[in-house]
């Protein structure tokens, strides 16, 4: 509720500062439009930014969905096996490094201009992070617990899933966190690159137009959308954690 | 000498000759020019930043500037690059689509936004066809990549003078539907356009001199010029700006400043025909001739 | 039930302390004293076969001349609890961690034994911290080891409840070689089958009470034990 | 050393499986050049692409630099004072999904095409992964510092400076290992919003053209390059958190 | 010199124990001893102003009515040491915390009296479970408060060490105003200027030795003492 009604406000002092910029600098309206504008361009253009938006939310969700599992999966083998950890953490790195900008056009040469390349760059996008701080949360195991799962007889396994990963369940919350951000940005990336649907495409298209304000109208859906996401896992991870040691 | 900005419409190719020959022969330094050259990432940003006036000139497209006036940019075309439609449909060779009324179904990449769709609209509907008889895609900058490898069935939006090039350096023969043939009005392709309330007319009618001249030598001196563009950086001497080279230079306007008042009318009626625009403007709110 | 093997622990520890020999009888309680910092825990953790920080030349055997890793259950100094898992689930976490059947029924008698049967459901966060030293202790009673280190098992609980302890854990450990470590020259007295007191000039016997322990604290007998336990620790050091 | 002979082992792999998707998929080479062709191009064209990536390297520097410092200081902002963190979080959340493209003409405009608008772009990228990781760890001091420090008599400045930012180093470690990964995208990125010298210009350049092989020259370059830079940032962290408590 | 503030706890704990008035005499050492759990942390953090997680009602007033926060020094039952900062920067973290110079002197000196003088310079995951404690104490004693809070202060230590905090602690917090959390009677006994029970049922009080603290652990008014205090305590839970 608090957290919602921060969001809120967060959004009007945006808006204060969007109006202020407006005020002071009055830039042209192609390239920064008043709130006003896109307020009436949004409410008239609702069905045509909601129709896109439908799509660009799929995309974000079965994203996060695959880009968390994945991130999950590597984080744990390169925790387990120091031979994963040599050779893949370097390749991550590197992986990470090249643009998905720059693989974006060879990706979808490949996967087609549907929602599956969309889906695979929100996947690209959100998988370093996840993997990285949840490595870190695994490789951060207090001492005193990992001694005493040895005296008890544990497997790696089982001292993985009772003790290493539990305790670093934090750490996979701050991944989290940032992939709610990047997530919706993967997807958007995605649809810029090839698509025929979804938010991206529609600023593209307006952009394309000189149709500024309904560019703003889009990037704001987008942001908000983006916004909510973020709010909801910070609740979520934050609670989460809260309640799990009381 | 003055300084000055000109933003291109995408990276230095040979469409841009006339710019880099009057800089390299020092055609602008004859006019007390000096003139930055910016290329953008995005086609789409030029023409604002120069109605902004963050650029004296900039690269646009013809049909682009009608749909731009009508969203209230200030700006007009004030000179001519390239003088005939370089858009055209691009299909492979073999692609079974040997008309427009082929497309029927089909996936269409685009690049540019804008008026992709007036202009396809305009050539199918001869054959009875509208844009909702077909998918179209935003392949962004994939254009030729997209149809070679079959994510798409045309393009629209691909320059005769060069992804046709392309293709043929990859080994896949293309086809193009030329637009104007297809029942299209023609159009200028590649425009210079500025913002009137703050441009310097005198300047740009400078700057346009300068790039008349280049134009000429080109013309005259064909092998020489591309050499001379080639050599400007080491990334333009490639093969494919090597043919690009030769089948542009029938394609610059050989009077950049000199405005033909129909062609833009036409082009303007046409599009509020399509229902793109809502009204029509007149002409003297589209061109300007800065000799005058 | 698990019976102890006896252990013995020869060797040195450069830097921390001398060539030395600590016998551990199978089955019986060994107590082990000595000034703070002067190797106790790292001795423990040695016979844990846990990382020690220092450089231990010598043989740690046991009677059969079996393996020793996982035939040993290890109270640390500090308690360790898992903060987000409840007291019943740390408690019964080593069953976990082996992939057994955790034996909920054994762990929360136990937990009512050591007095906290209202508290099975709580986080460590809320526990006192006698409570979660109780819970550590629970944890390691839970272990059926043969052989049991503790190391200051009972050093945040108050007398009346730390004699209290004693008695269960003599009682549930009957059988098992367990060396405690402990700075309470009457907890030895009282529990001590055999007593030890480290210096860093080596490893000093004193000779426990004969009635069979536990003890009583009053008894003379264990209060001359005592009284010769401090009379040695203030010399050691 | 060993990090280093690990990052070589890593980057064969890659070749290996790069060089094995090439023989079993044979793609044609404006989809995926072969490593002989990329190398080729590469050695070739070195003068062309070290010029390039001197002018990226110098983007990152000043990037990764201010970066990291807005990065610190947003999040100590945000740590010491809830009303900025009740209106400011969402905003970052905000400002993360919005499609840097859609700012770019905003952003030529105030900046004008040269290096600020790219180490701007490189500056924002890594603003939020190091704000985000840095702030968790603030917000995660154990109670226990707390409370000592309040009976100590402490200011929360004090209390900042030596509880709770000196234990929230290790987050921010985690912040600067994204940080090293993200900041040369940020800089292509702020080459693609308009540039006409580093290596992004040179991959749009290449990619326009259908270059695929001087593209990937280019990539390699970048992800050799930011290899490097997570390489070393890891290794920098690792050393320096183990030391500090030994 | 700094001298000591009376205090009077006077309320109740919803849940943890029923009204209750617990004098803190100026200058005096007030021990607190009780079961585990019965709520003497709590107690404790009630004083220093601590978020506590019970219901309190009541006054906790000085006799001077001034504010007690800022007055008080806390030491915690657990060691709570800064791991990345050396022994001398934790124990010089009050002044550091304040804004103060730190008496790097009297630190170092301090930590020589508590036998840590060659351990100044290491991180507190290369020390003892007692060394961390004298640390603390350390950390504690260098605090220059009227009031000194101890909780369980000296429970990680051996005998001997025990006895010279003790002495050193009270040679040190001379007419300060100490309330000490302990589990021992004997250290009860031997420094107390006061002693009390906390139990379910209230707080009750014990006479403390007539001589003066810190008194000889083998006195007899001492075990007489002592022995009281047990009985009392066994009774208690
Ligand atoms: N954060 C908390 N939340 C809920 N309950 C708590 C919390 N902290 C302590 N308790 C409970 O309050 C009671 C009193 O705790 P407290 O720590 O004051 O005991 P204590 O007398 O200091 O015990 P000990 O001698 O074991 O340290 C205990 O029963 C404990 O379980
Ligand atoms: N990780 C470590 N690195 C370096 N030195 C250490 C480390 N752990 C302990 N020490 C040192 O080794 C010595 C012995 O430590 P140990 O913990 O074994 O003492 P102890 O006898 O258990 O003391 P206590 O009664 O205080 O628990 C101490 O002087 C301590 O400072
Ligand atoms: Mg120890
Ligand atoms: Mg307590």
């Amino acid at each position: 509720m608090t957290r919602l009604r921060n969001g809120f406000a967060a959004a009007l002092l945006l808006l204060a500062i969007w109006q202020g910029l407006i005020w002071v600098l009055s830039p042209p309206k192609f390239i920064l439009p008043s709130p006003a504008l896109v307020a009436e361009t949004m409410w008239k253009s609702r069905a045509l930014i909601g129709e896109h938006a439908l799509i660009t939310i799929y995309e974000v969700g079965l994203g996060l969905f695959f880009g968390t599992l994945f991130g999950i999966v590597t984080a744990i083998q390169l925790a387990t096996s120091p031979a994963a950890r040599t050779l893949l953490r370097p390749i991550l790195a590197f992986s990470q490094a090249i643009p998905v900008f720059a693989l974006a056009p060879i990706l979808t040469l490949w996967l087609g201009y549907g929602m599956l390349s969309k889906v695979v760059m929100a996947v690209l996008i959100i998988y370093f992070p996840v993997t990285s701080a949840f490595f870190d949360g695994l490789m951060r195991t207090p001492a005193g617990y990992l001694d005493l799962a040895r005296t008890m007889g544990a497997t790696n396994r089982r001292i993985l899933w009772h003790i290493r990963i539990p305790a670093a369940v934090p750490s996979l919350g701050s991944g989290l966190k940032l992939a709610a951000v990047y997530a919706p940005i993967g997807a958007v990336i995605g649809e810029w690159v090839g698509a025929s649907k979804g938010l991206g495409y529609l600023m593209l298209l307006a952009n394309g137009r000189a149709k500024t304000d309904l560019m703003f109208a889009a990037v704001l859906v987008l942001g908000a959308l983006s916004m909510a996401l973020y709010i909801a896992v910070d609740a979520g991870v934050t609670r989460y954690l809260k309640r799990r040691e009381s | 000498a003055d300084k000055m900005t000109v933003l291109l419409d995408w990276f230095i190719n040979p469409d841009h000759g006339p710019l880099i020959v009057a800089e390299e022969l020092g055609y602008f330094a004859e006019q007390n020019l000096e003139v930055e050259i910016v290329a953008p990432a995005d086609p789409a940003d030029p023409p604002k930043l120069a109605a902004a006036g963050k650029a004296e000139l900039a690269i646009g497209y013809q049909p682009q500037l009608h749909l731009q006036i009508h969203e209230g940019l200030p700006l007009k075309r004030v000179g001519t690059l390239v003088a005939t439609p370089l858009n055209c449909l691009l299909v492979l060779n073999d692609s079974p689509i040997k008309s427009p009324g082929d497309l029927k179904g089909k996936k269409v990449g685009f690049s540019v936004a804008g008026v992709e769709e007036a202009l396809l609209g305009a050539i199918m509907a001869p054959h009875g066809l509208t844009i909702d008889d077909i998918e179209l895609v935003n392949v962004n900058w994939s254009l030729s990549p997209s149809l070679m490898s079959g994510q798409v069935d045309a393009v629209i939006g691909a320059f005769r003078n060069f992804e046709l090039n392309q293709m043929e350096i990859e080994g896949v023969d293309g086809r193009c539907f030329y637009l104007e043939e297809e029942g299209l009005p023609s159009y200028d392709e590649l425009i210079y356009v500025a913002n009137p309330d703050l441009m310097d007319k005198d300047m740009i009618a400078r700057f346009l001199a300068a790039t008349e001249k280049a134009t000429q030598y080109i013309i005259n001196h064909p092998r020489k010029s591309w050499l001379i563009f080639r050599d400007t950086s080491p990334e333009l001497n490639d093969e494919l700006n090597a043919k690009a080279w030769v089948d542009t230079l029938p394609r610059f306007a050989l009077r950049p400043a000199a405005v033909d008042a129909g062609r833009y009318a036409r082009f303007e009626t046409f599009l509020k025909d399509a229902g793109l625009v809502p009204s029509v403007n007149p002409v003297d709110m589209i061109v300007m001739d800065v000799t005058e | 039930m698990t019976t102890g093997v006896g252990i013995t622990v020869t060797g040195q520890a450069t830097g921390l302390f001398p060539a030395l020999s600590l016998p551990l009888r199978a089955g019986a309680w060994t107590c082990l004293l000595g000034p703070s910092g002067v190797g106790k825990t790292t001795l423990l953790r040695l016979i844990a076969d846990l990382p020690a920080h220092v450089d231990f030349s010598g043989d740690i055997t046991a009677e059969d001349d079996q393996p020793l890793p996982g035939r040993i259950a290890y109270m640390a100094q500090s308690a360790l609890l898992l903060p987000w898992a409840s007291v019943l689930d740390n408690v019964t976490l080593g069953a976990k961690l082996r992939g057994n059947r955790a034996d909920r029924d054994r762990a929360l008698n136990l937990l009512s034994r050591v007095g906290l049967a209202d508290h099975a459901h709580k986080k460590p966060a809320a526990l006192s911290g006698g409570q979660r030293q109780r819970v550590a202790l629970v944890r390691t009673l839970m272990e059926d080891r043969p052989v049991v280190l503790l190391d200051e098992p009972f050093s945040a609980l108050d007398a009346k409840t730390r004699a209290e302890m004693q008695e269960l854990a003599m009682e549930l450990l009957q059988g098992r070689t367990v060396l405690l470590v402990t700075h309470d020259p009457s907890e030895a007295a009282r529990v001590g089958h055999a007593i030890h007191v480290l210096s860093e000039t080596g490893l000093e016997s004193v000779a426990p009470p004969n009635a069979p322990a536990p003890r009583a604290v009053d008894d003379p007998e264990t209060l001359t034990a005592t009284g010769a336990l401090y009379s040695k620790l203030r010399g050691a050091a």
